[in-house]
C-alpha cells in the first residue's frame, strides 16, 4: 500500500506551536534529534520520525503512536538540531495537535490554535461557571461564612457533575487515542497481549508518579559536561513539585468531600488543611521557577513559549493563589472580599477541571496511557531487551 | 630567500662531462627514493643501494624519503659538486612526475641534465609486486642497471628550440572561451577565438539566474563577450569550426572552416590551443522516466526555457494549456549512473560520474516555484545532495524552510514515474514512487503534473578534434588532463590546454577558474622566445641512408619524417630528414630502417642494448643469481 | 634576518600565504617573468598540504606533489620567500598596496644555517610538535619537518630551555639569540590573498566529548597518522598507542550545522574521510571502518568513482548525522545515531576504538580588519564580480584557494592559476595605461 | 660532537633572550627536570625487556597517552625502534646504536 503524499498536515500542526516561530519545515532528516534524545528507544521514532510523519501527511500514523507523549521537552535536540528546526517545540506543538483531534467537541481545537480561541473557551467556561454558581447565591451578610455564600452542596453538585461530564470527555479522548495505537498496532502485525496490559499500567502509572522517565532527561547523560544544577532546580523535580502539589491539593479537596461535614469549621492544624497547604506551597513554588525560565528564555526548551505554555501554569497559579487567600479568609474573614476571592477560587478550579482534557494539562492523561501503551507495546520482548546494542 | 637564488645557478667553472679525459672511468651516482613509503614498504631500498654501489662505476649509492624535495634534490646537487659525478639515476616514481624536477637538480650541480636516467621502481616493482618484496627488490636492482649500463652510452644533450608564434587559438566560444580569450588579450597576446554556432555564450544564454550571485546569465555572458568583442587583440570567427590540426606547440597549424557561403577555407598558424569546447546536456533516452512518452516529463534545460519564457506577472505555471499544481524534480537523471541499475545509452558507456551542478541547479528551481508560484507542491527526489560550493547549501536550506518535500532513494532503487492510475488523476496525471529511505523504506506515491529530470552533464560532440589533435579522453569522455594536481590543465601533446566543461562538469566559477589556469599557463609559455622541446627525436645518419623511405612510409606523424633531395658525393638523391617539432621520438622509424641510419636521441639502439645487458648480468655480490624472470 | 629583502624591494606581487594555492599562484605568474614575493607565516612554506598523506582521487602521495612546487619556487629566480613573516597592515594609495610586514625572530641566521641539525640533536628540551599535531615530539630548536623549505633550524623562544648548546654546536656560527621581531613595508602593484584555512576546534560540538577523550581526533591529525613519516611511523590511537580496530568518520562534526554557527558545507570532508578509509583498510587491514555521513559528496572528476570503490571496498557507509560520542572503558567511544539505512532497527549505538571528526573550514586570517579586502558573511573573502571569480572588493587584489571559501586541491590549483592570469593581466593594463598616460602628457 | 664555549656576546646575548621570554619559571624547571628524568627512566626500564605503551606507562607511573608521547619522541630521534608486537600493542625496544632513526638522507648523521 502506497502512502500519497499530503503536505497540508503539517502546516495544521504548525498552527499549535509557538507562534509562527516553528521551523520544523527545515528539517533535513538527519536523525540527531533522536540519536541525542536520552529517551529514544528501540524504533528511534521520536522526533525525527515524527516529523517526517507530519511532513508526509501521515496523520493515522502520528496519531497512533504514542511516541509524542514520551517527551518530556528536555530541549537537548533542538538546542543542538543542525537545522534549527527545533524539534521540541514540534513535538509540543504535535502534543497539541492531538489533544485537539482526540477532543471530539471541537473546543480544544479552538482553545489550542490561537490566544484568541484560548481565552475564549476560558472566558466561556468562567462565565457558565460564574452564572452557576451566582444563581444559587443567597443574600448574606459580609460575615457570613463562605459556605453560606455560596451553598456547600451546589458546589458540590456542579463539581461532581462537572467531573462526570470532564471524565467522559476525557476518557473519550483517551479512548480515541488507544483505538488508534490498537489499530496501528495491527496494522504493524505487532501482536498486543492483553494480559500484560495490568502490569503495563501499574508500571506506567508508577513511572509517571514517580518521573522515572523524567529523571533521564535530567541525567546529566546528554550535553556534556553537564552544569549539574541543584537537585530542587533540576526540570523533573520542578514539574514533580507541580504535579505532586497538584495531586496533594486534589487529594485533600477529596478527602474533605467524602469525610468532613460541607461548612464544618474546622482548626487550622486540621490533616487536611495542612496536606493542602503543604500541596499548595509545593505547587506554587515549581509554578515559579518555571515562569522564571520561561521569562529568561535562556535556553530550550524555555526559549520560545506558545501562549498555552503560558496559559496553562497561569489558571494553575491562579487557581492555587485564591485557594491560599480563600484559606487565609477562613480564619481571618475579610469580608466581601473574603467572599469574591472564594467565588474566584471555584470558578478557576472549575475552569481548571473543565479544560483538563482540553489544554496542555491533558498530557496528565495522555502521557499515562502512552507510557501504559508504550509498556504494553514492550512486554512480550521484555526478555530481548538486556541485549548490547554495540557493533 | 636569497640563498635559493645562489643555488639556481650552475657553477660554471666545474669541468663538463666532454672535457673529461675519454679514458677516464665514469662518476656515477645513483638516488633510490622510498617515496614516503611507496616503495620502501615492498622494496628492500638499502639493499638495492648496497647492491647497486658494486656496479660498474658507481660512485655512490643513496637512500632517500622523499628525493624529489628540497634536501632530497639538494643532496644531488651537492654530490654532482663535490663527488663530480658525471652520470645520476634516480630510482623513484615515475618519469611522468619527477623526470623534469630531478632534470632541474642535475642541471643545478652544473651537469647536462641529460646524462640523468629516471628509473621507476615505484609502478613498476613496489606496486605491481606488492606481495613479492624479494621479486620487487630484485626488479629494483636490475632496473638500475640497466639505467646503469645506459649511462654509459649516453652523450649530452641539447633541448630543442622552435620559434614560438605568440598568438592563442581558443575553441568555443562560451564562459571558458571568452574569459580565456579575455584574460590573454588583456596580458597583451593575440587572440583567434571560434565559436560554432552563431552566439557567443554557449550553453549559459539558456539559463536564467546564476547561483549563488543570483544575477541574470545574461549579464554574466554580455559581460564577456563585450570585452571579446571590443578588443583588438582579439579576433572572432563565428560560425566556424576547425577541421585540421596539424604542428606543434608554438607552431600549430589549424584550418578553419566557416558555415556561411563564400568564405573559403582560413588557414593559420598559433602558438598555443585552448580546448573551451564545453559540455552538452544529457538527453535521456526515450521512454526513461517516461521522456518523449508522456508531455509532463521534461529535461532541466526545458523545464528552464519554461520557468524563463513565464512572464514574472504570471499566477500560475501552466506546460501544454494544463496548470502545474505539483512537481517532481529528479536528481542523477543521467549521472551516477550504475552497472546493472541503469540501461546503457547506444554507446554502452554509462556516466558514472556526478555533473556537479544539478542539486544546486534543482534547488534554485524549486526554490524560484516556490517563491513565484506559492500554491505549487515541489517535491524532490535525490540520492545525496551535493550543495558543496559557497553559497549552494543556503539554497539546500531555503528550499527545505519554503516548504519543499524531499526524499530520499538509494542509487539501486530508482523513483518510478507512472501514469496515475485514473481513480486519483484528477491529484496530477503523473505520480512519482519510491521506497523512501527517510520514511523508513516505505512505500511512497506522489501524484504531481510535472517531473523535471535534473540532467546533467555530458562530454562535447568533438570526436573528429579528439581524432585530429590526438587528444585523451579518460573513461567519462571528457578531456583528460595530464595530471589533476601537477598539470591540470594541460593535455599530454604540448601547446594544448584545456578551459572549462570540456574538461569535465564544472559550475560557473569553477569554469571561470579553469579558463583562467589555462590562459596563465599559455601566457607562460609565450612569455618565452622560442619553445623548447625535449630533444627526444629521430636523427638520421646520411652516411648510412641510401634514400629507400622506408621509414617515412612507416611514420605515423604527417610532416615529422620526409624525403628531401640533397646532394651527396655531387649527385642528388632523395634522404630522409626529420621535422624535430613534429617528430615524437615514437621509434617506428628505427623499426624498419635495413640499414640502422635513423635512431632516437636519447634512446639509441645501443642504448637499449646496454640496457637489456645490465638486466641480463649478473647480480653484483650475489653468488647464486635469482630468475631473470621473477615477475608474476 | 632569515632574509635580505628590504623595503627597498618593489616586486610585482605579493602573495599573501605559501600554501598550495600562493606557490601554485607564485609560479605562474614568475613564469611570465614577473617578481613575485611570497609571505609565509609558519617556519616553512607547504601549507596544509605538506602536512597530508595522500590525497584523493589519484592517491598520490601528498609530498609528491607538493615538495617539487615548493622546491620549484624556491629556486625560481623571480621568487623571493619571507617564512615566519605576517601581514599585519595594508594601505593602497594611487594603486599601490603598501604592506606592511613583521619578521618574527628565528634566532638563527639563515645565509650561515647549512641545515645540518647539530643544534637539534644537542637541544634536550622537546615539545608536542606543531607539525605533527603534537602527536610526536620536536626539540626546542629544530628544522620544522623533513620536507620544511628552507632547510634552517628555527628557535622556539617558548620552549626554549636558553641552555645555550644550540651555539656552542653550531658549526657556522648560525644561532643568534639577540635576533628581534622585523616590521618591513612592501610596495607593491598587486597581492594575491591565499591565506587558506583553518580547521574549528574538535571541541566545538559539546556533544562529541573531544575535550573528554584524545582517542576522538581531528582529521589533519588522521593525515598525520597515515603519513608515511607520521609521529608514530604506523596508525595508533593517541591515548595509549593501541592499533585500532574499529574507526569511526563522523562527517558534518564541524560543518552544516547552524547550531554551531558554521551553516556551510567544508566540500573536501566527504573525500578525505574517504581516502583516509582507504589507507586505514590497507595500514589495518583488520580493522572494520565505518564513515557516518548525511550526504556524500563526492562531485569532482574521478571522485564518485572513488566513493564507489571505498563501498567495494567493505568500508561501511552509515547515512546519519552522529549525535553523541561518548567515552566509556578502555578508552573507546560510544556513537548514537539514527540511521535511515536500516528502517528496522534505526536507532544505533556503536563502539569504536578511535573516532575521526570532520571538522569545519573556517578562514585562516580575517583580512578585512586591518586590509581593504572585504570579508563576506561566511567570513570568507568576499569575490562580489561575477566575471572574474578571484577578483577581490579591492582593486589590483586578488584571492586564490581556501581563503575565498572551502576548496580541494585541484580547485584550489587552479584557482590559482586564475588569480595569477588575472593580476598579469591587470599588470599589463596598468601598465599600457600609465605608458599611454605618459604619452598623452609627456 | 665538538662543542664549543660561548662567547661573552653569545652569553649576554643569551641572557637578554632568557629575560625577554620571562625567564625560566619553576612550572617550566620541573617540566625539563620530569621529561629528563622520564627519559631516562624509560630507558632503564627498556633495558630490560621491549614493553608496550601501556607496560610503559604503568611502570613509571605515568598516563598512557604521556607514555605514548614520550616514546614517540625517543623513536624520532633514534634511541627506541619498534620490536614486534603484542597483542593489539606495538613493542618498543631501545634501538642498537647503530641504527640512526630516519632523517631525511641515509647519510646524514647527526
Amino acid at each position: 500500500m502506497t502512502h500519497v503524499v499530503d503536505r497540508s498536515l503539517l502546516r495544521k500542526i504548525k498552527r499549535h506551536g509557538a507562534g509562527s516561530k516553528l521551523d520544523v519545515d527545515a528539517c533535513f532528516q538527519c536523525g540527531n534529534c533522536t540519536a541525542v534524545c536520552p529517551l529514544a528507544e528501540d524504533s528511534g521514532g521520536f522526533p525525527r520520525r515524527l516529523i517526517r510523519m507530519a511532513q508526509l501527511g501521515m496523520e493515522k500514523e502520528l496519531l497512533a503512536s504514542e511516541d509524542i507523549w514520551r517527551c518530556y521537552a528536555c530541549g537537548e535536540c533542538t538546542q543542538t538540531c543542525p537545522r534549527q528546526a527545533d524539534p521540541a517545540e514540534f513535538m509540543a506543538a504535535t502534543r497539541s495537535y492531538a489533544i485537539s483531534r482526540y477532543d471530539f467537541t471541537g473546543l480544544a481545537a479552538l482553545a489550542n490554535r490561537s490566544v484568541l480561541g484560548n481565552l475564549a473557551v476560558f472566558a466561556l467556561f468562567s462565565i457558565v461557571f460564574g452564572l452557576l454558581l451566582a444563581s444559587a447565591q443567597a443574600p448574606v451578610s459580609p460575615q457570613a461564612p463562605l459556605f453560606d455564600f455560596i451553598p456547600g452542596w451546589w458546589i458540590h453538585a456542579i463539581g461532581v457533575a462537572l467531573f462526570v461530564v470532564v471524565g467522559i470527555s476525557a476518557a473519550l479522548g483517551m479512548f480515541a487515542m488507544f483505538a488508534r495505537f490498537v489499530m496501528g498496532q495491527r496494522r504493524k502485525g505487532v501482536p498486543l497481549r492483553l494480559g500484560a496490559l495490568p502490569g503495563a499500567i501499574a508500571s506506567a502509572v508508577t513511572d509517571a508518579l514517580m518521573h522515572r522517565r523524567f529523571q533521564r532527561c535530567d541525567s546529566g547523560q546528554a550535553t556534556p559536561p553537564p552544569p549539574v544544577e541543584p537537585w530542587y532546580l533540576r526540570a523533573w523535580v520542578v514539574h514533580a513539585a507541580v504535579m505532586g502539589g497538584f495531586l496533594t491539593m486534589l487529594l485533600a479537596t477529596t478527602l474533605d468531600f467524602l469525610f468532613k461535614p460541607i461548612g464544618s469549621p474546622v482548626p487550622p492544624w486540621y490533616p487536611m488543611r495542612i496536606l493542602g497547604l503543604v500541596g499548595g506551597l509545593t505547587c506554587l513554588y515549581g509554578l515559579a521557577i518555571i515562569f522564571l525560565r520561561r521569562i529568561r528564555a535562556a535556553q530550550p526548551p524555555w526559549r520560545k513559549s506558545a501562549f498555552s505554555d503560558w496559559f496553562f501554569p497561569s489558571l494553575l497559579a491562579a487557581t492555587v493563589l485564591t485557594g491560599l487567600a480563600t484559606e487565609v479568609s477562613v480564619y481571618a474573614p475579610l469580608g466581601s472580599v473574603g467572599h469574591g476571592i472564594f467565588f474566584t477560587h471555584v470558578v478557576l478550579a472549575m475552569d481548571l477541571v473543565a479544560m483538563l482534557p482540553l489544554t496542555k494539562f491533558a498530557h496528565v492523561l495522555y502521557r499515562t496511557l502512552a507510557l501504559t501503551l508504550f509498556a504494553w507495546r514492550h512486554a512480550p520482548a521484555r526478555e530481548h531487551v538486556t541485549v548490547d546494542a554495540q557493533i | 630567500m636569497s640563498e635559493h637564488n645562489q643555488q639556481v645557478q650552475p657553477q660554471k667553472n666545474k669541468p663538463m662531462q666532454n672535457e673529461r679525459a675519454a679514458d677516464a672511468p665514469l662518476r656515477i651516482g645513483v638516488y633510490i627514493c622510498r617515496c614516503g613509503g611507496n616503495i620502501s614498504d615492498v622494496v628492500d631500498v638499502d639493499r638495492v643501494a648496497e647492491t647497486v654501489k658494486l656496479l660498474p662505476d658507481v660512485v655512490t649509492a643513496k637512500v632517500h624519503t622523499f628525493a624529489c624535495s628540497d634536501p632530497g634534490q639538494q643532496t644531488i646537487t651537492n654530490d654532482i659538486l663535490e663527488q663530480n659525478l658525471d652520470r645520476v639515476v634516480v630510482a623513484s616514481c615515475t618519469p611522468f612526475l619527477h623526470e623534469q624536477t630531478f632534470r632541474g637538480a642535475v642541471s643545478r650541480g652544473g651537469l647536462n641534465p641529460y646524462l640523468y636516467e629516471h628509473v621507476n621502481i615505484r609502478e613498476q616493482a613496489s606496486w605491481a609486486h606488492k606481495h613479492d618484496p624479494e621479486g620487487a627488490t630484485i626488479k629494483a636492482i636490475r632496473m638500475i642497471a640497466a639505467a646503469v649500463g645506459k649511462l654509459h652510452h649516453v652523450e649530452p644533450l641539447e633541448q630543442i628550440k622552435l620559434p614560438n608564434h605568440r598568438r592563442a587559438l581558443v575553441v568555443g566560444g562560451g564562459i571558458a572561451g571568452m574569459k580565456a580569450a579575455s584574460e590573454l588579450a588583456g596580458r597583451g597576446i593575440k587572440v583567434l577565438l571560434v565559436e560554432s554556432s552563431q552566439r557567443l555564450g554557449g550553453q549559459l544564454n539558456d539559463r536564467g539566474r546564476v547561483y549563488p550571485t543570483e544575477r541574470d546569465a545574461k549579464e554574466l555572458v554580455e559581460e564577456l563577450a563585450r570585452r571579446v568583442r571590443t578588443h583588438s587583440n582579439i579576433e572572432i570567427l563565428m560560425q566556424s569550426n576547425v577541421t585540421a590540426v596539424s604542428g606543434f606547440i608554438g607552431n600549430f597549424k589549424v584550418a578553419i572552416r566557416t558555415e556561411a557561403a563564400g568564405i573559403p577555407v582560413t588557414e593559420t598558424t598559433v602558438g598555443a590551443i585552448i580546448m573551451a569546447t564545453g559540455f552538452r546536456p544529457y538527453v535521456p533516452q526515450d521512454g526513461e522516466f517516461l521522456y518523449r512518452t508522456e508531455p509532463g516529463v521534461v529535461t532541466m534545460p526545458e523545464f528552464l526555457q519554461l520557468l524563463r519564457s513565464t512572464p514574472d506577472a504570471a499566477r500560475k505555471l501552466t506546460w501544454n494549456g494544463r496548470v502545474i499544481r505539483n512537481i517532481a524534480f529528479l536528481h542523477c537523471v543521467g549521472s551516477r549512473q550504475l552497472d546493472g541499475v541503469h540501461e546503457p545509452p547506444p554507446n554502452g558507456r554509462l556516466n558514472t560520474y556526478c555533473s556537479r551542478t544539478c542539486c544546486t541547479t534543482i534547488l534554485q528551481q524549486a526554490l524560484e516555484v516556490r517563491h513565484r508560484f506559492p500554491s505549487v507542491g515541489v517535491f524532490d527526489f535525490y540520492r545525496d545532495i551535493r550543495t558543496y560550493g559557497r553559497g549552494e547549501e543556503n539554497y539546500y536550506s531555503a528550499a527545505s524552510r519554503a516548504g519543499v518535500t524531499f526524499f530520499r532513494y538509494n542509487g539501486e532503487e530508482p523513483p518510478r514515474v507512472e501514469l496515475t492510475p485514473r481513480a486519483r488523476a484528477k491529484e496530477g496525471v503523473l505520480s512519482v514512487t519510491l521506497n523512501d529511505t527517510l520514511t523508513w523504506g516505505t512505500e511512497l506515491s506522489v501524484p504531481v503534473d510535472m517531473v523535471v529530470l535534473g540532467t546533467g552533464m555530458m562530454p562535447g560532440e568533438i570526436a573528429d578534434l579528439i581524432e585530429q589533435m590526438k587528444l585523451a579522453t579518460g573513461e567519462d569522455g571528457f578531456l583528460q588532463e595530464v595530471h589533476p594536481k601537477l598539470r591540470p590543465v594541460e593535455v599530454s601533446v604540448n601547446g594544448i590546454l584545456l578551459a572549462g566543461t570540456a574538461q569535465g562538469p564544472m559550475n560557473i566559477q569553477e569554469t571561470l577558474a579553469a579558463a583562467g589556469a589555462a590562459a596563465v599557463k599559455a601566457a607562460a609559455m609565450f612569455a618565452r622566445e622560442d619553445v623548447e622541446l625535449n630533444p627526444y627525436v629521430a636523427e638520421v645518419d646520411l652516411s648510412r641512408c641510401c634514400g629507400e623511405a622506408l621509414c617515412v612510409t612507416q611514420c605515423d606523424y604527417e610532416g615529422a619524417l620526409q624525403m628531401v633531395s640533397m646532394e651527396v658525393e655531387g649527385a642528388t638523391v632523395e634522404r630522409a630528414q626529420v621535422n624535430a617539432g613534429l617528430c615524437v621520438g615514437c621509434g617506428a622509424c628505427v623499426a624498419v630502417c635495413p640499414n640502422r641510419a635513423i635512431d632516437v636521441n636519447g634512446w639509441r639502439l645501443d642504448q637499449f642494448e646496454a640496457m637489456v645487458d645490465g638486466i641480463a648480468a649478473a647480480i653484483p655480490g650475489q653468488e647464486c643469481t635469482p630468475e631473470l624472470v621473477n615477475i608474476h | 634576518m632569515n632574509t635580505q629583502i628590504n623595503s627597498d624591494y618593489v616586486p610585482d606581487v605579493l602573495v599573501i600565504g605559501g600554501g598550495i594555492a600562493g606557490l601554485q599562484s607564485a609560479l605562474d605568474l614568475a613564469d611570465q617573468d614577473l617578481r613575485v614575493l611570497v609571505v609565509e607565516r609558519n617556519s616553512s612554506i607547504g601549507g596544509r598540504m605538506i602536512g597530508l598523506s595522500k590525497v584523493f582521487p589519484t592517491l598520490d602521495c601528498a609530498s609528491c606533489i607538493t615538495t617539487p612546487k615548493m622546491s620549484a619556487a624556491a629556486h625560481h629566480p623571480n621568487i623571493q620567500i619571507l617564512t615566519n613573516t605576517e601581514v599585519q597592515a595594508m594601505e593602497t594609495r594611487n594603486g599601490i598596496h603598501s604592506v606592511r610586514l613583521l619578521q618574527k625572530p628565528t634566532y638563527v641566521n639563515f645565509d650561515k644555517c647549512i641545515g645540518c641539525r647539530l643544534c637539534e640533536y644537542a637541544c634536550d628540551t622537546e615539545y608536542p610538535d606543531p607539525f605533527e599535531e603534537g602527536l610526536g615530539s620536536v626539540r626546542a630548536i629544530a628544522v620544522p619537518f623533513t620536507n620544511a623549505i628552507p632547510q634552517k633550524a628555527v628557535l622556539d623562544a617558548e620552549h626554549c630551555a636558553t641552555c645555550g648548546v644550540c651555539a656552542r654546536v653550531c658549526p657556522t656560527d648560525a644561532i643568534e639569540f639577540d635576533q628581534q621581531p622585523r616590521t618591513l613595508t612592501i610596495h607593491t602593484d598587486s597581492v594575491i590573498v591565499a591565506s587558506g584555512f583553518n580547521l574549528n576546534a574538535v571541541t566545538v560540538k559539546p556533544q562529541y566529548n573531544a575535550a573528554r577523550s584524545s582517542n576522538i581526533i581531528p582529521p589533519t591529525m588522521m593525515e598525520r597518522l597515515l603519513a608515511p613519516h607520521g609521529p608514530y611511523g604506523r596508525v595508533l590511537r593517541p591515548s595509549d598507542g593501541k592499533i585500532p580496530s574499529s574507526v569511526a568518520f563522523v562527517q558534518c562534526a564541524g560543518s552544516r550545522d547552524e547550531s554551531i554557527g558554521v551553516p556551510y558545507c567544508s566540500r573536501v570532508c566527504c573525500m578525505y574521510a574517504i581516502k583516509q578509509a582507504m589507507l586505514l583498510s590497507g595500514a589495518l587491514p583488520l580493522a572494520d571502518i565505518t564513515i557516518y555521513y548525511m550526504d556524500i559528496r563526492a562531485f569532482g572528476k574521478g571522485y564518485e568513482q572513488f566513493f564507489q570503490n571505498a563501498r567495494a571496498m567493505g568500508i561501511n557507509f552509515v547515512r546519519g548525522k552522529v549525535a553523541r560520542v561518548d567515552p566509556i572503558e578502555d578508552g573507546d567511544l560510544r556513537l548514537h545515531v539514527e540511521t535511515t539505512d536500516d528502517a528496522e532497527n534505526p536507532l544505533q549505538e556503536h563502539r569504536h576504538d578511535l573516532v575521526v571528526l570532520a571538522q569545519g573550514m573556517i578562514p585562516a586570517w580575517n583580512p578585512a580588519a586591518t586590509t581593504p579586502v572585504a570579508c563576506a558573511s561566511d567570513g570568507f573573502v568576499a569575490t562580489p564580480s561575477l566575471t572574474d571569480p578571484t577578483a577581490t572588493s579591492a582593486p589590483g587584489i586578488f584571492v586564490a584557494g581556501a581563503a575565498a571559501g572551502p576548496k580541494d586541491i585541484v580547485d584550489t590549483i587552479a584557482e590559482a592559476g586564475a588569480a595569477a592570469m588575472q593580476v598579469s593581466r591587470y599588470l599589463h593594463e596598468k601598465r599600457a595605461a600609465v605608458l599611454v598616460g605618459q604619452a598623452v602628457h609627456g | 660532537m665538538a662543542m664549543k664555549t660561548l662567547t661573552a656576546e653569545q652569553k649576554k646575548a643569551l641572557a637578554a633572550l632568557r629575560e625577554s621570554i620571562g625567564g625560566i619559571s619553576d612550572e617550566k624547571r620541573q617540566k625539563q627536570k620530569h621529561l629528563l628524568t622520564t627519559r631516562k627512566a624509560l630507558m632503564k626500564f627498556l633495558e630490560q625487556q621491549p614493553a608496550t605503551v601501556p607496560q610503559i606507562a604503568e611502570a613509571l607511573q605515568i598516563s598512557a597517552d604521556e607514555a605514548l608521547w614520550h616514546v614517540t619522541g625517543m623513536r624520532k630521534y633514534g634511541k627506541i625502534a619498534e620490536s614486534g608486537e603484542d597483542g593489539d600493542y606495538p613493542l618498543y625496544a631501545l634501538a642498537a646504536l647503530e641504527e640512526k632513526a630516519h632523517s631525511g638522507s641515509q647519510e646524514v648523521k647527526p
